[in-house]
């Protein structure tokens, strides 16, 4: 199976070929051994040249939450078979949408429309919780799609804007 | 001495505090009876409880801080004592109150000592009175700007202005200069006016750099009080305490007799009773200074039962039951150190934004010296309503040192899927060389910790890392693939990949 | 006095005990490389390691006691030293030697102390020579039944015949007549032949109703001994601990201190070096004899590390690289009671069958006093092939009473799907008055506990736990069947009812 | 629903109402409330009348083992659907197979061909895991189609024997 992954700005082409539970892995050409001892629900342990990684993946749409020794990492995937099955939004193209992990307040808004950021950078004050959360940019780019305003309330899920090329 | 029949106890509370007392109650052979709200029907306190009932919607204000709810819970049960916890009602003498004309054992000090040590400037006078040292300043009511200005002049810049009800990093403001005082009195005022209900503020001394270090006490109600050590609590992030321990780094035996002492003088001027935690400022020459009295279980209560083999929780029912207290000063001894960590769920990377979902997969660490006063369980969904602590964590070994490495070896141990915590940032701290040597205050961990990038390096490169969560990632989504989209394996691997939409039977 | 370079430690082990190992690793930064065979591939000790290498088939034979193949892992994964833990190769003095020959540390003591107390009748001959009191009996081979059945009368019987390499409850007859001394002895013999290769008997006098004592001895390389107490271990089915405890309830601190100094006779006696447990007998008026020596760490350790503070995995390792014991006699100190359970994967209301299967479902204990030494997950297969211990909990507490109500309350909240264990054993055991007054041997389970209808009886009654289950069965049976046939809601359920015969993928 | 339900040698009629997470279950005509406050793939929480029951319940062939303050109860369900669905052996009648738990050796058979025993009583003595363990009977009545012999090594699942009418 081919894929592209992705981690922040890099995208990787990515080989993996199953023979029962022993992967081998190309990584832009580069083959790495794996032996899977442990699968569960989300959970994998993985041997790579007899070191062990206990690793869990949570599946997103568009891709993978990571956690590896409690370090997290966003890996987004992009395949023909996911987009397919509803990744497409993320996948299609370097579209990438920011929205609210949870119900909340907008309190400030921090760019405008067409707006050049960096990656990381503030887009979105956003109160829930009791707690101030800054939104950043998930990527360099261009804001668009900005559709929040300070004061609005949103839902869990909401798009609130897009950084775009 | 006659003691109050106790033999049904309603928690008050919820997550890992309500668990620890079910505990408690389970041990002494006392019937547990938890309340729950709409969105902690499954919570594990309801689990482990032996009656639980419910008392309302999922904000704290229509269930779990709901007086009327709870007096009918405990009606309805035949509960003969209603312990608190922290947080919620645990510092409301109305509450309290209730509860004693109800017939009801209140599991906690008396409401007189809530009520004496519950407001600011009432406590630091109480204080003043029992010789206990101060922070330089004004325990009056502040009436304008210019008095504020001419005290402020008087101890020395800069000063603290404080809101008389504020507490847990809330309500403070410093100020450098005259000019700070008169920008942000009115600012103040005003914020405490609207949190709180009281715009009452006053002014102190700023001790620069302070400790956080806190002496724990035990009264019963006849007049028998023993202090239980200190705890020093100076890692805290905006205020907020994130890991404790005991004893304090800079601890001596003499230093903790004279603090453990000032502690005693104060509970002892307002008759306390049950367990109780004052608080001190030290400064770098470990002059200590009063800060606050907490007339309840603090979070961070583990640590001291760590080092002393001492059950507080316990202590408290069997306090409340009106027994007399079991032990002198001299049969306190203190073994070792102990190290807690508040694991919350949030995200380190994203400016500790709480992180609720569904605990998808869990493995908690476990073994030597490891205790996990825990909230939550493989499958439960931590809820936006309440406060996103799913743990403590704690470490207990004869040094210090070999604590702080027993709780790197389980923080790498606790495997969490489905939501974020701050466990990598634990991590990080952990490894730092300044921590490690104790050399800590109230403001380290927003001085040396506030760059959230510095939280992920560890053992490993960070490229290493993300190489191992490419591989995984490609590995679990050939995984996913590979299966018929409507198979059922015995293990069970469900994902929005194939499900997107399909209802949950947890939580309702 | 330098130390040997020790930085990766191969674990010759698996379960609970290779997981204490590994964290004991992790705590002292040394890398921890874990050995597996084909049944244990998602083994939790193979998933807490750093490296893990694949040694063999299932069979134990193959792999956990395949010498040259953990040799091999040895030399690949260039550690520097190999633990052995308890059971497998922990007391094969061959093991030790070809380790020490490849230049391995070995983690416990020389292969001349292994070799000079695993013969039964060799060790008991330097004990008496040590001045550390024996059982009245015959210490050397008995050629023929005459000579057996003439040695008996003159100790008294009832007499004890022993096969010189058996251990752990195996190669034992009791004979009460000379008649059963002449039936008895050969098939003991044939047996000790069949199962030791060594057909050597002894026969010693039966001290009536004994408890097992025994005495935790720590030595360095530079001849420092110390001991860390005692532990009692009388709760024994059919010759096997599966409970144990410290101190023993008859235990005073002029009989440890006697017990202790015996057992450091003995060590003493053959240069001990590293952990070891020096066994004894305690008749009604506490006299004590030997019973043998175990030259490596025990199952039960965990309840002198709760008392002492002290880490003796940690202890091991630091020994083994060549430092000096850090701590004398004086400094040892005792607090609390704590209780050991050994959880079996078995079936306590069918003759303890093991109880193979995959745990589909855990939630362990935790909280205050609790430790887990656990070595398996939700979604493990417990195999056929090795001893079925899943968990070891403890419980410590303040006083004994205290750690038996804390281990009913941890017991309670230990909820495992999927397999039996023998959990409502030990609650049984731990309700019972005989045992909470202490008044324990070590025929005390066969005695009170045979009939294991016995036990099922708790809090609740039977028929309400009937009733509950009934109930239970009939919501469960409900929420399957209302389910469509090929649905995966999020919170999956998965069953024999819907999906026999699916593939599953844990453990290939 | 209505189904019956067996604890060792008793059959129960039981009816089960459900509107949303509440039950209502007649167990021989007598009304039991339940509240099913949380349930994954084998755990179910039930609160009756207020008080908490976390009880794992374990579906097998026929039935389930449920486990209740890890007491353990073995529990048949006797109903039309789940007879199609594979549970008929030992749901359709009085038949009750005693199978071998793991791989292992017969070291003794204690009954013979058509022997009446009493519930409880021993049969055969299987070693397994270098232990010997008795296997009961699991009713009263009548040994049938005993199909071992000492000596014989047996498989997993493998029936021995069964206890009938």
């Amino acid at each position: 199976m081919k894929l592209q992954a992705r981690f922040r700005d890099r995208v990787h082409t990515v080989e993996v070929n199953r023979e029962g539970q022993r992967f081998t892995v190309l990584v832009d050409g580069v083959p790495h051994e794996l032996d899977l001892v442990f699968s569960d629900a989300s959970h994998d342990v993985l041997l790579i040249d007899n070191s062990c990684y206990d690793v869990v993946s949570v599946a997103r749409p568009g891709g993978y939450h990571v956690n590896v020794f409690n370090r997290f990492f966003d890996i987004d995937i992009l395949d023909h078979r996911s987009r397919a099955l509803g990744g497409g939004e993320t996948a299609a193209g370097g579209d990438r949408p920011v929205r609210a992990a949870m119900p909340g307040r907008i309190v400030k808004v921090l760019v405008e429309d067409g707006q050049e950021v960096a990656a990381g950078a503030g887009l979105v004050v956003l109160e829930a919780m009791k707690m101030q959360n800054e939104l950043r940019a998930p990527r360099a780019g261009r804001v668009r799609q900005l559709t929040v305003r300070p004061g609005q309330t949103v839902e869990a899920g909401q798009t609130l804007l897009v950084v775009g090329d | 001495m006659t003691t109050r029949a106790m033999r049904k106890v309603l928690i008050a509370n919820r997550g890992e505090i309500a668990v620890r007392i079910i505990r408690a109650c389970r041990e002494m052979g006392l019937r547990s009876v938890a309340v729950f709200s709409a969105a902690d029907r499954a919570a594990l306190h309801v689990r482990l409880a032996d009656e639980a009932y419910f008392i309302g919607p999922s904000p704290a204000s229509q269930s779990y801080l709901n007086v009327q709810a709870l007096l009918d819970v405990a009606a309805r049960s035949r509960a003969d004592a209603v312990a608190p916890g922290y947080g919620f009602l645990a510092e409301n003498e109305e509450f309290a109150q209730a509860c004693v004309d109800r017939g009801l054992i209140f599991v906690g000090p008396s409401p007189a000592a809530i009520r004496a040590m519950g407001d600011k400037i009432g406590s630091r006078n109480i204080a003043a009175a029992a010789g206990v040292p101060l922070v330089p300043g004004l325990r009056e009511r502040l009436n304008d700007a210019e008095e504020a200005v001419r005290r402020a002049e008087e101890i020395g810049f800069p000063v603290m202005l404080k809101a008389s009800a504020g507490g847990g990093g809330k309500g403070l403001r410093i100020a450098r200069s005259p000019a700070e005082v008169r920008e942000r009195l009115p600012l103040i005022r005003s914020e405490a006016a609207a949190s709180f209900g009281d715009d009452t503020v006053y002014l102190e001394k700023v001790i620069e750099r302070p400790r956080h270090v806190e002496i724990q006490v035990l009264g019963d109600e006849h007049g028998n009080l023993v202090h239980l050590g200190d705890r020093e609590c100076s890692l805290q992030r905006r205020h907020q305490k994130v890991a404790e321990e005991a004893p304090s780094p800079i601890m001596t035996p003499e230093l903790r007799a004279r603090m453990g002492e000032a502690a005693l003088r104060l509970a002892r001027a307002v008759g306390y009773s049950n367990a109780g935690t004052v608080e001190f400022l030290v400064d770098s020459d470990r002059n200590f200074y009063f800060l606050e009295m907490n007339t309840r279980l603090q979070v961070e209560h583990p640590v001291t039962e760590m080092v002393t083999g001492f059950d507080l929780v316990a202590a408290q029912l069997r306090i409340a039951a009106g027994e007399p207290l079991w032990l002198r000063q001299e049969d306190v001894t203190f073994t070792g150190h102990a190290i807690e960590c508040r694991i919350y769920a949030e995200d380190p990377d994203n400016g500790f934004a709480p992180c609720p979902g569904r605990i998808v997969s869990l493995h908690e660490p476990s073994g030597p010296g490891i205790r996990n006063d825990n909230g939550m369980y493989e499958g439960l969904e931590i809820s936006i309503f309440y406060d996103p602590l799913i743990s403590k964590l704690v470490a207990h070994a004869p040094t210090r040192a070999r604590a702080i490495d027993r709780m790197l070896r389980a923080l790498k141990e606790f495997k969490i899927g489905g939501i974020k915590t701050n466990i990598p940032y634990f991590m990080r701290i952990f490894a730092d060389p300044d921590f490690r040597a104790g050399a800590i205050d109230t403001s380290f961990l927003d001085r040396s910790f506030a760059d959230v990038e510095l939280a992920l390096p560890g053992e490993e490169t960070m490229e290493e890392l993300q190489r191992i969560a490419l591989l995984a990632a490609a590995v679990r989504h050939h995984l996913e693939l590979s299966q018929a989209p409507c198979a059922c394996p015995e293990v069970q691997r469900c994902s929005p990949w194939r499900m997107a939409g399909r209802r949950r039977l947890t939580g309702w």
